[in-house]
């Protein structure tokens, strides 16, 4: 599947135009290097403790993030919490269904979060097109564009539902099995070219840090 | 309401007066004298409100059909302007200095339906899709699950049985149509 | 303080920026960006502080609603339209499902009427308050959000003890309702409403005799009356300019007419006056919440007899339905040629024209620090803008 | 601007001696409300898997899929719901629409996995942990998608009924019929019940839509007998309807579709005259030439779909008409005449020879009929009664009740008397019943066990007890006495008999069979009827079939193979002379079965 769309070599950044081309890093993602066993279950403890959400609700699954980062739910209290920018962010929550329109931004935002990085896929919509399976403009599986660590089940997930999954993702990352930014590395040319198949109009750079 | 029938009658045509229920009525007019009418409408009815612009596509009559929702605040009446267009070469006057909001309807209108409004603002910009390729995607032989299933994956491994088949090749399955 | 006494007109015209002159800078606001109200993104072109030109973008949440109804069974569009206007599903499925009992000739039973007023009034309040929430944090007051959304929930669970959904509540089906009040439900509707209106109080308080949120509110956005028919404004909005437009009123659906209120009328419609008149429309709400649970009948069925809703054919034939949602105007236009789906619905949200047309002219001269809230000022859900 | 502005935030700080609003720990503190629309569960042993939920969910989030341990058999599909969380929008219409009431739904929301093909299951089969949840959205009472009450068929009075041989049942109006044609889900669970296999769906779509010509076409497909099955046809398929599978919203057990209803009402609403619009007609000849058995209902189909094959089609009937049982062991009240003759009359107008008076045996030899014709198909039915089997049943009051309905048919006086004892508990028995009842009669019917286990069709039963008729159950029949001299002197009255019987007791026997009935020793009743009619069954008579012939018979019946051949390749049989169900339905099935195969064969021949 991957070989036939696959680019060949270096980036090319070709969606871009000539004056912009070199603005964009043009080497492809790496994949993290871990320390020592005994540092990286630190670090991976650190991680896992301190869970910053990229705050972009692509889709009605952010609805429910407003209980949740209120006093109610107060997801502070988990080492939880709303960033407003990707560079700050280690949690890309997936609200559900994207269009094509939001696919595009969220590609771009995943890579520019730095790692490691996890994402966390709400709903149906997101695990198999749930009640959009027949849309012209939504994607149906988010796992084809950008790996995707843990789903929760639920149209809409539940706040309580939502931190059942963060605390599987804190234990997935305590355990070392935060694989998603490796797996985008790995399967970086088959990633590529779901996103460009869907993606029509690829003005942007092809890898974007 | 008589009189108002009986000038729409007289001034631009307007025909097929239809009540739909208390305060609420309906009217075609020919897409030529669409604009005056709505303007008038506006001006002199009090039909001041425009609550929407849409399109239907009567692909089996080959036309479009323009639905424009005015509504009387003080006589607390609602009257759908229809008017119909040629699905092969759909163009209509641009209503966007009749009210301000209007061009995002017509936007909308161009996008979905692939109907010009010659002279509305932006009107030929994308609204809500980005890089689609397809047809104007309202239109209704663009089918909507074919389009899906031709471009984006779905999770394999579902399979259905239908009852009545699985029950034949169960019970009895010798027995041919 | 003086943009409060003598409000800013924005200008009619778009202004022609020469972008590479270098004197303006293009800004995105969104979709990825905590100053937005939802997933859409508004273009800003900038010149120091002020905006100088601004373009809505919106798309990022559009399903093609309106495309996938078409493909639908008259049944099966059921569980679809509330995911049209994700804070406010509830009027998605009233004006759906009275279309259908429009063309379709059905009677609803009273109770069920009584049941959808209920729920509809309690989703406007569940609204507002997270609007408010929204329109402090704009303004910097994070504070609001924290009590305002923890009211919604309270809210919310009332819903998810009537209906079994929190956010979809999926409740007001064609031909009636799905269910009758449960056990003791209607004293802990009671309860609720004092526990938010006490809170309501407070944050009249905190918000509204605060020096830093009238600075930045009054003034800010003004509307002028005559913009109202212009841009087709509707609810608070229209409401905060002096115009009492309330569908609620005017249209007397459900059971309004048997309700008392009046609708709350404003004077000056700037960012301020329309948080203001919002903020007494939750006041408002609870109020006939409590007038609902009043005369709410003890008896009767919830739901009239329909055909089979695999087979079900609506005579053809068309109609348009509109609700006072808390945004304004909600409307469905369902259009039926005679078969088992429909031949075209069309939805009309409140923040079409309010978050385009609207938004693009009101935000050109003001200050980048206060396009935020603005944009909530207006009240705006992307998902009703492009299905 | 006041100072009130700058004071009023700081009336924030008085909430730090509140309570705080945070939940201590949701996730566990929160169980969803008891309507809360969950994870879905399922009684797999209630669902009947017709699939309604999957056809209403707008998601296509549910696939029907077979389950191990769970055949299919009749009113159960074998299927059962596997649902798809990639898909579910969590919107219950699949509880609503389920007919079985076996969808539910827990008030259980967390399920977090990071692998995303876990999320589709088979719910009440694959186990989950909410399976037994008592919470969650169910239906709310009263409250349905699907209509559990049946269009209310007009029908005669009992009063009235039984006054006359008038059909009982009026048949539905066009706009009774499109509602209860409305009712249907269309999930073809009734298609494997029916021996014909009759295309149930296709034809109520046909009700529904008006397009009675094309319902027409479909039942003609399977079933050349329309009118009389659409009156009389033991409608297996009903039992199997998965609308009848639940309770209605008024708590009562649903109804099922009234498929024969329909039927009916499709074969009423065309004329004779119209029927060719909709019909095939025959193929051109073929050349072949073959000889049906009989002009019952399995011999009449086998005729009409060889026919329809352009294939030469001579039916013998002994009998003055042809339908066989339909004819002379229905009642005229259930199957009036003209509609019998319509369908008679179409088979007849493709070109069908029907040569009545004519005995095979007696009027010619079955060797001959096989020398004569390319193929023979035997369709003679059970024409011998069943002896009453106790001593006296050769008492002259004792009658036979098939007999007693072709006299009626044949208009012939039944001189009953004025009491008549009904022995059996079938569709005879209850035809004989009501036969009488409208001959002026006092009916008493004794049948040896208890009603629920009478073979009878329900509704027979209770019309049978509606219009008069007086049921004794556990009545074993001991002995047929002849009254004594001195009782008997009643002039212009017929000679009656006494009947002895024996109250019984059902016992059970051996777990997991029905209970039998056993005589309770010393309750012997002897009463006096002026008539005794035996209804307990007939048997085939094979005279005609010489051993010279080759067709293998065992027990009294023909050796068959599925489609019908005998021993002889040439010769076919069946309907109620070979098969187990003996009804018109199977009879119908058979010879349809049986003209296929006979086809082929014929054309194998050919070339």
């Amino acid at each position: 599947m991957s070989d036939k769309h696959s680019i060949p070599g270096p980036l090319a950044n070709e969606g871009l135009p000539l004056a912009e081309r070199g603005l964009f890093c043009d080497a492809p993602p790496r994949q993290y290097q871990r320390a020592n066993k005994i540092t990286e279950a630190f670090w991976n403890w650190a991680r896992a403790q301190s869970l910053w959400i990229l705050g972009f609700g692509t889709g009605c699954g952010a609805i429910e993030l407003r209980p949740l980062m209120t006093s109610r739910f107060d997801m502070y209290r988990y080492g939880i919490q709303p960033r407003p920018t990707p560079r700050q962010s280690s949690v890309f929550v997936i609200g559900g269904y994207a269009s094509v329109k939001t696919l595009k931004r969220i590609v771009r935002s995943y890579e520019q979060m730095m790692g490691p990085k996890f994402v966390v896929a709400l709903g149906s919509c997101t695990i198999n097109g749930g009640m959009y399976w027949d849309s012209y403009n939504t994607i149906k599986r988010i796992d084809q564009y950008i790996p995707v660590d843990v789903y929760i089940a639920g149209c809409m997930p539940r706040p309580e539902a939502l931190l059942a999954g963060f605390q599987e993702l804190k234990r997935i990352i305590r355990a070392g099995r935060g694989e998603g930014q490796n797996e985008y590395a790995r399967k970086f040319e088959w990633y590529k070219a779901n996103q460009k198949q869907v993606i029509k109009d690829w003005n942007m750079p092809d890898y974007n840090w | 309401m008589k009189e108002l029938i009986t000038s729409l009658a007289n001034r631009y045509g307007v025909r097929d007066w239809k009540d739909l229920k208390a305060g609420q009525a309906a009217c075609f007019v020919d897409s030529g004298r669409l604009r005056d009418c709505l303007r008038w409408l506006r001006d002199e009815a009090g039909y001041a409100h425009l609550s929407f612009a849409t399109a239907i596509d009567q692909l089996e009559r080959g036309v479009f059909t323009l639905t424009y929702a005015l509504r009387n605040h003080e006589r607390g009446h609602s009257l759908l302007v229809h008017s119909e267009i040629d699905r092969t070469r759909p163009v209509v006057d641009s209503i966007h200095r009749l009210w301000a909001q209007a061009w995002t309807y017509q936007r909308e209108m161009k996008e979905w339906y692939g109907i010009d409004f010659p002279g509305s603002p932006r009107v030929d910009e994308e609204f809500v899709l980005e890089g689609w390729q397809g047809p104007p995607m309202m239109r209704r032989d663009f089918d909507s699950l074919a389009y899906s299933d031709a471009t984006y994956a779905e999770r394999p491994g579902r399979a259905s049985s239908d009852p009545a088949e699985h029950m034949k090749r169960e019970l009895y399955p010798e027995e041919q149509a | 303080m003086s943009r409060a006494k003598a409000p800013y007109i924005a200008p009619a015209e778009r202004a022609a920026p020469d972008l590479d002159s270098g004197k303006y800078l293009v800004m995105w606001q969104g979709p990825n960006h905590p100053g937005i109200t939802g997933n859409m993104s508004l273009r800003l072109v900038i010149e120091g502080d002020s905006v100088v030109d601004c373009e809505t973008h919106v798309g990022y949440l559009h399903r093609g609603f309106e495309k996938l109804m078409e493909r639908r069974l008259w049944m099966q569009n059921f569980p679809l339209v509330c995911r049209i206007a994700v804070p406010e599903p509830d009027f998605n499925e009233y004006c759906y499902a009275a279309a259908l009992e429009e063309l379709a000739g059905i009677e609803v039973p009273d109770k069920a009427v009584w049941l959808r007023t209920l729920s509809l009034e309690m989703i406007r309040l569940a609204s507002f308050l997270m609007w408010i929430g929204g329109q402090a944090g704009a303004f910097g007051h994070g504070t609001i959000a924290q009590w305002s959304v923890t009211m919604r929930d309270y809210v919310l669970d009332l819903f998810e003890e009537l209906t079994g959904g929190r956010i979809y509540h999926m409740y007001i089906i064609p031909g009636g309702v799905r269910g009758d009040v449960p056990a003791g439900f209607l004293r802990r509707v009671l309860e609720t409403m004092d526990t938010v209106r006490k809170n309501l109080d407070d944050i009249e308080l905190v918000m509204f005799h605060n020096v830093v949120y009238k600075m930045r509110a009054q003034g800010l956005g003004y509307i002028p009356p005559d913009w109202v028919d212009q841009y087709g404004i509707t609810g608070p909005n229209a409401r905060a300019a002096g115009l009492p437009r309330d569908l609620r009123k005017d249209l007397g659906y459900l059971a309004y007419p048997r309700l008392s209120f009046e609708p709350i009328v404003g004077t000056v419609s700037d960012a301020f006056e329309r948080s203001r008149l919002r903020l007494l429309e939750m006041y408002q709400s609870i109020d006939l919440i409590r007038q609902i649970v009043d005369m709410l009948p003890a008896r009767g069925a919830f739901r009239a007899k329909l055909p089979n809703p695999l087979h079900w054919k609506i005579p053809a034939g068309e109609t348009y339905v509109a609700a006072e949602c808390t945004r304004g105007e909600y409307g469905f236009y369902v259009v039926s040629d005679g078969g088992d789906k429909p031949r075209r619905v069309a939805v009309r949200g409140p923040s079409y024209t309010h978050g385009v047309a609207l938004m693009e002219r009101l935000a050109r001269g003001v200050n980048i620090a206060d396009v935020a809230g603005l944009m909530v000022s207006l009240h705006t859900y992307p998902p009703e803008i492009e299905r | 601007m006041n100072i009130k502005d700058f004071i009023a935030p700081f009336a924030v700080w008085k909430r730090a001696f509140e309570k705080p609003f945070t939940v201590r720990k949701p996730i566990d503190e929160r169980p969803g409300a008891p309507r809360y629309r969950g994870f879905h569960i399922n009684d797999a042993k209630a669902c009947v898997g017709c699939g309604s939920c999957e056809a209403i969910c707008m998601n296509q989030a549910i696939d029907l899929v077979p389950v191990a341990g769970l055949p299919a058999k009749e009113g159960d599909s074998g299927l059962r719901p596997r649902v798809d969380y990639g898909r579910c929008c969590w919107c219950a219409l699949c509880v609503d629409i389920c007919p079985s009431g076996s969808l539910g739904m827990s008030n259980e929301y967390v399920w977090v996995d990071a692998d995303p093909e876990v999320f589709r299951y088979t719910p009440g089969v694959e186990a989950k942990p909410w399976d037994k949840s008592e919470l969650g959205y169910r239906r709310a009472e009263g409250y349905r998608l699907l209509d559990g009450q049946r269009v209310a068929m007009p029908e005669l009075d009992h009063q009235a009924a039984v006054q006359s041989f008038l059909e009982l049942v009026r048949g539905y109006s066009r706009q009774q019929a499109e509602r209860e044609a409305d009712r249907c889900v269309a999930c073809g669970l009734c298609v494997a019940s029916c021996p014909a296999h009759m295309d149930i769906p296709g034809y109520i779509k046909a009700v529904r839509d008006g397009q009675l010509d094309e319902g027409l076409n479909l039942l003609y497909e399977t079933n050349p007998f329309p009118e009389a099955c659409g009156r009389i046809c033991t409608h297996r398929c009903e039992a199997a309807c998965s609308i009848g599978a639940g309770t209605g919203a008024d708590g009562e057990p649903a109804d099922p579709v009234a498929i024969r209803w329909l039927k009916r009402y499709i074969a009423d609403q065309v004329e004779l005259a119209d029927y060719g619009r909709a019909l095939p007609r025959a193929e051109p000849d073929s050349g072949r030439r073959v000889a049906v058995v009989g002009a019952g209902p399995g011999g009449l189909a086998a005729a009409y779909y060889l026919r329809l094959q352009g294939h030469a089609v001579t039916v013998l009937e002994k009998d003055e008409a042809g339908g066989g049982m339909l004819r002379y062991g229905i009642p005229e009240y259930r199957l009036p005449y003209p509609a019998l003759d319509k369908d008679i009359a179409w088979i007849q107008s493709l070109g069908v020879d029907i040569r009545y008076g004519t005995a095979v045996g007696v009027d010619l030899s079955l060797a001959d009929l096989a020398a004569s014709h390319d193929a023979v198909y035997l369709s003679t039915g059970l024409p011998a009664p069943y002896r009453l089997d106790v001593p006296g049943d050769d008492h002259p009051r004792v009658l036979d009740g098939v007999a007693v309905l072709a006299a009626a048919t044949r208009g012939q006086s039944l001189g009953l008397g004025k009491t008549v004892a009904v022995v059996g508990g079938g569709n005879v028995a209850m035809d004989a019943a009501r036969t009488a009842l409208r001959a002026g009669c006092a009916v008493d019917i004794l049948y040896r066990r208890r009603e629920a286990d009478m073979p009878a069709d329900p509704d027979e039963i209770r019309e049978a007890k509606a219009e008069g008729a007086r049921l004794v159950e556990k009545a074993i029949p001991l002995e047929v006495k002849a009254i004594p001299l001195e009782v008997k002197a009643i002039p212009g009255d017929p000679a009656g008999a006494l009947v002895a019987w024996n109250e019984a007791r059902m016992v059970q026997k051996e777990d997991g069979q029905r209970p039998v009935p056993e005589p309770i020793p010393g309750a012997v009743h002897e009463d006096r009827y002026d008539s005794i009619i035996a209804a307990i069954g007939q048997g085939p008579d094979l005279a005609f079939v010489a051993e010279s012939d080759g067709i293998e018979i065992r027990r009294f019946k023909p050796v068959v193979a599925s489609d019908g051949r005998t021993s002889r390749a040439t010769i076919f049989a069946g309907g109620d002379l070979t098969n187990e169900r003996k009804d018109a339905i199977s009879a119908i099935a058979d010879g349809h079965r049986a003209a296929l195969a006979m086809d082929r064969l014929l054309r194998a021949k050919g070339n």
